[in-house]
């Protein structure tokens, strides 16, 4: 069996062990992220089969668990250090041709780093480690977003720099109320005891704690450095902000939520709130003729409805907001990916530029339409079922206030089917400019899309393939007790 | 009008943290975790500073993550300000004879001391001095650089070795960052085990970081 | 009396806080907002100090013999503020850092005319 | 004892309005400075003596020293 902590401790040593390997040879440098990362995803995918029946709690430093730090791997720790490794490798592979300027040894030993910290935060079972693994891949991002050192990237990483810090010393805040409280770090330990607590005395916590990491999570009145930060960092960076980042802040609030308070009263608010993000993500990139700018505002919309999606709270909403969760992984990744190499040929970000380019970069564009459709929730790829899930576990409760917000919801994919089909049509119908032969994106970039189109095709055609992990991690975070009782014995 | 916005925001966040706070009375006894650590602390990990024990042993963890989030911003730093859009060369004057000297005598009294403050002190203050030393370098001798390679080396050297000592708490005890070295009771160096050399590799690593964020916000790019 | 026994650090701690949010949230000069970021951070690690003192307590150091656990103030925050300052100044050297390549694109640090230059 | 704390504290304050205030970036900085070092005295008289002496040593001088150099290769007043 694999110790979890190796999730951790691989990428971290390659990451350190980078500036050795380029003092050998620089060439070498650009292949330790895709090795490292390729263990990750065997570890895991061993994991995974285990850590259904039981989760694997390993500490460290060998004393018992609320005496020191303990890694959780669970279904949904294993599921989403699975999705890390998975989308690290393939966009590490995409970066191997896509980046070849400024300092690119620094840019693997950041982008490794990042997958670390993105890893630690979902495995972890000690708030304050969560924190200092939050701060790993926030850092690491700030510097990333910064990678191309222009006007914009500098501007949009000073705004994500200013916004992450006050979110994570109110997160910092939080974590200092709840242990004046509680006495303990371990989150089993203060869900355990938090039951006993008088409720006005836990909502100031929590608003902290959902506020600091919400900053992350870019939910809706936190989110105003995303557009920017998304659509000026280098394509292959915005792709895991996109399919990493936000995610993974996500996944710190529902375990917040669910977990630590196994709070009820707040979630009809956070249902409304995700469709606020929604609606007003949807609008925003209606009206952008950037296409980044485009992609990170969509990427606002989907976190929207994959936070309505957890906030209905029972067993279908949760599978459904995870597995909402995924198909926006793959899903945005891959257009991200395909918009890096369009942008690099036409060498503008204007949707008008994209004329006709259908014709002369076949398969990036193919892959490009693929990730659009799925995103809207076509069949037959992955955001159909996703999406379907989502609707079905709404008008499953049978409640009004939750069906008339899945109506709006229904609205913003509207909206979202309406600005993709318009970049498609760009794409592929428009007048086409004099031919200067074909030149496609290179193979090296090409392969990690095709794959990406494998995987969105394949689970969208087969949705059971994915349906059992995500049932036993919706239940993982919604069984409070299981996950104390496993933690502490 | 955003100064009023801002006021009224901080008023309500100021009255909701003040409810919480009257569950929390300064002063009073402490909690199951710090007793449990001042009780067994010295027993367990050998070391006479329990915070010591702490931040190198129960919580080593929080600790290696820290002293990564500094080597990301000593390499952030890097990224953002290597040369590239330079501005021109700012001009440099040439220190005095006196700071001269006066820094080349001081620059290994202060390394001696930075290295003495890693075993006795704890390693970030070590780190912080060794730092503060190289600081001193660049203000009164500026020909005489290391190369910010040089440093970036230095810090990967650390924390690989923090990565390695982990690692052998896994071979030898299946527990990632064990305390696997014998312990005494004694206070001499090596009594606690693992904790000083990594208390050790902690200082050497935060110092060569901090040492190279100097080192780029200096330089004339 | 027994009121600043009780709360003054606890007042000095959320009065640093909320400076520096005041100052993080009005101030244009970016440098101004970082300086805004570090008063905010000292005033969190006073927070998380005070959490863990008992009164009349000793440090958690058994430097001599005799000394009685039972009086010691808590380990545990000191542990997290010591994570927390290197923390803290990780974020300060990069954000400055960004604030010097800023200050060599837009020749200025006015959060405000960058803003206005951009559109 | 607690009187000198209840002044420190007070000082602090007003060190932190003034670093918020002052429109020369260097003096706000040192204010800022001030504030941290007071921050350590009082870490002390909490009976921590490991945090303050890395408060001192980190948070009051390298971080002033790096604010000061970022200000010396960027504008000393704030417009």
């Amino acid at each position: 069996m694999v110790n979890p902590v190796l999730l951790i401790a691989v990428p971290l040593g390659s990451a350190f062990a980078i500036p050795l390997f380029a003092l050998l040879r620089r060439g070498v440098v650009k292949y330790i992220p895709p090795v490292a990362l390729g263990f990750n995803l065997v570890a895991t995918l061993l994991l995974l089969g285990k850590v259904l029946k039981n989760p694997v709690i390993v500490s460290i430093g060998g004393w018992q668990p609320p005496f020191c730090i303990n890694l959780v791997a669970g279904p949904v720790g294993v599921l989403f250090s699975a999705i890390i490794a998975l989308v690290g490798l393939l966009v590490s592979i995409y970066a191997m041709d896509y980046i070849k300027e400024g300092p690119t040894e620094k840019y693997h030993m950041l982008y490794l780093l990042l997958l670390t910290g993105a890893t630690g935060v979902v495995l972890t079972g000690d708030i304050f480690n969560l924190f200092v693994f939050f701060e790993i891949l926030c850092i690491s991002s700030y510097a990333l977003v910064a990678y191309l050192r222009d006007k914009a990237g500098i501007e949009s990483a000073v705004k994500y720099l200013i916004q992450g810090a006050v979110g994570s010393s109110l997160l910092l805040i939080g974590i200092g109320l709840l242990y004046g409280q509680f006495g303990t770090l371990n989150m089993a330990d203060i869900a355990e005891k938090i039951t006993s607590a008088s409720p006005i005395s836990l909502f100031v916590p929590m608003v902290l704690l959902i506020t600091g990491l919400g900053v992350e999570a870019a939910i809706f009145p936190l989110n105003a450095w995303l557009p920017d930060a998304h659509s000026s960092a280098p394509s292959s960076i915005s792709a895991i902000l996109s399919g990493i980042a936000i995610e993974v802040g996500l996944y710190a609030v529902a375990r917040v939520i669910f977990t630590i308070f196994g709070a009820s009263g707040i979630l009809p608010f956070l249902a409304l709130l995700g469709i606020l993000t929604l609606l007003v993500g949807e609008m925003c990139a209606f009206s952008q003729n950037n296409i980044k700018r485009m992609l990170a505002y969509s990427s606002i919309g989907q976190i929207g409805l994959i936070l309505f999606a957890l906030a209905i709270a029972t067993s279908y909403g949760v599978t459904g907001g995870l597995f909402q969760l995924v198909s926006h992984t793959l899903s945005k990744a891959l257009l991200f990916l395909a918009a890096g190499y369009m942008i690099y040929q036409t060498g503008s970000l204007q949707i008008s530029a994209l004329e006709g380019i259908g014709r002369k970069m076949p398969l990036t564009c193919l892959a490009f339409t693929i990730g659009a459709f799925s995103l809207v929730g076509l069949p037959p790829f992955i955001g159909f079922p996703s999406k379907f899930l989502v609707v079905r576990a709404a008008l499953a409760t049978k409640e009004t206030y939750f069906c008339v917000l899945i109506g709006l919801a229904l609205l913003g994919t509207v909206i979202e089917g309406a600005y993709f089909f318009r970049v498609v049509q760009v794409l592929y119908f428009k007048a086409d400019m004099p031919n200067q032969g074909r030149k496609d994106a290179p193979v090296v970039a090409l392969i990690p899309m095709f794959i990406f189109v494998v995987l969105i095709v394949i689970v969208g055609v087969y949705p059971k393939l994915v349906t059992d992990v995500l049932n036993s991690a919706a239940s993982e975070l919604l069984n409070r007790l299981d996950y104390i009782r496993s933690v502490l014995g | 009008m955003r100064r009023i916005i801002a006021i009224l925001l901080l008023i309500i966040v100021a009255m909701g943290i003040n409810l919480t706070l009257a569950k929390i009375p300064f002063g009073t006894p402490k909690t199951k975790v710090g007793t449990h650590y001042i009780k067994e602390g010295i027993k367990q990990t050998g070391s006479d500073n329990i915070v010591t024990a702490v931040v190198v042993d129960y919580r080593a963890f929080d600790t290696l993550g820290e002293v990564t989030v500094l080597f990301i911003a000593a390499i952030g730093l890097g990224a953002v300000l290597t040369a590239g859009a330079g501005v021109g060369n700012r001009k440099t004057q040439p220190a005095s004879m006196v700071l001269y000297t006066g820094c080349r005598l001081l620059f290994p009294l202060i390394l001696i001391f930075g290295t003495y403050t890693f075993f006795h002190g704890g390693g970030f203050q070590g780190g912080a001095i060794v730092a503060s030393g190289f600081l001193l370098i660049y203000l009164g001798c500026r020909e005489r650089r290391i190369s910010q390679r040089a440093f970036i080396l230095a810090a990967s050297l650390g924390g690989l070795a923090f990565v390695v000592i982990g690692l052998m708490g896994l071979v030898f005890g299946s527990y990632f960052l064990l305390n696997f070295l014998p312990k005494s009771a004694s206070n001499m160096l090596f009594s606690a085990g693992v904790i000083p050399i990594i208390y050790a590799v902690i200082g050497f690593k935060v110092g060569s970081e901090l040492a190279s964020i100097i080192d780029n916000l200096i330089e004339e790019s | 009396m027994s009121f600043l026994n009780n709360y003054i650090y606890y007042i000095g701690a959320f009065g640093l806080i909320f400076i520096g949010l005041y100052t993080i949230l009005v101030k244009h000069n970016l440098i101004k907002v970082i300086i805004g970021l570090a008063i905010l951070d000292t005033g969190v690690n006073l927070f998380l100090i005070s959490v863990g003192y008992i009164t009349k307590g000793t440090a958690p150091i058994f430097s001599r013999p005799g000394i009685d656990p039972e009086h010691m103030v808590d380990p545990v925050p000191q542990a997290l503020v010591l994570t927390a300052i290197v923390i803290g100044v990780a974020i300060l050297a990069l954000a400055l850092s960004l604030a010097i390549r800023l200050y060599q694109h837009y020749g200025t640090l006015n959060l405000r005319k960058i803003m206005e230059q951009k559109w | 004892m607690i009187l000198l704390a209840s002044f420190l504290v007070v000082v602090m304050l007003v060190g932190a309005v003034a670093a918020c205030i002052f429109r020369d970036l260097i003096s706000a900085v040192i204010a800022a400075a001030l504030v941290s070092l007071i921050a350590a005295i009082l870490f002390y008289f909490l009976q921590a003596p490991d945090v303050a002496m890395a408060e001192a040593a980190i948070g009051a001088a390298l971080t002033a020293a790096i604010f000061i150099i970022a200000i010396s290769r960027t504008k000393r007043h704030e417009q």
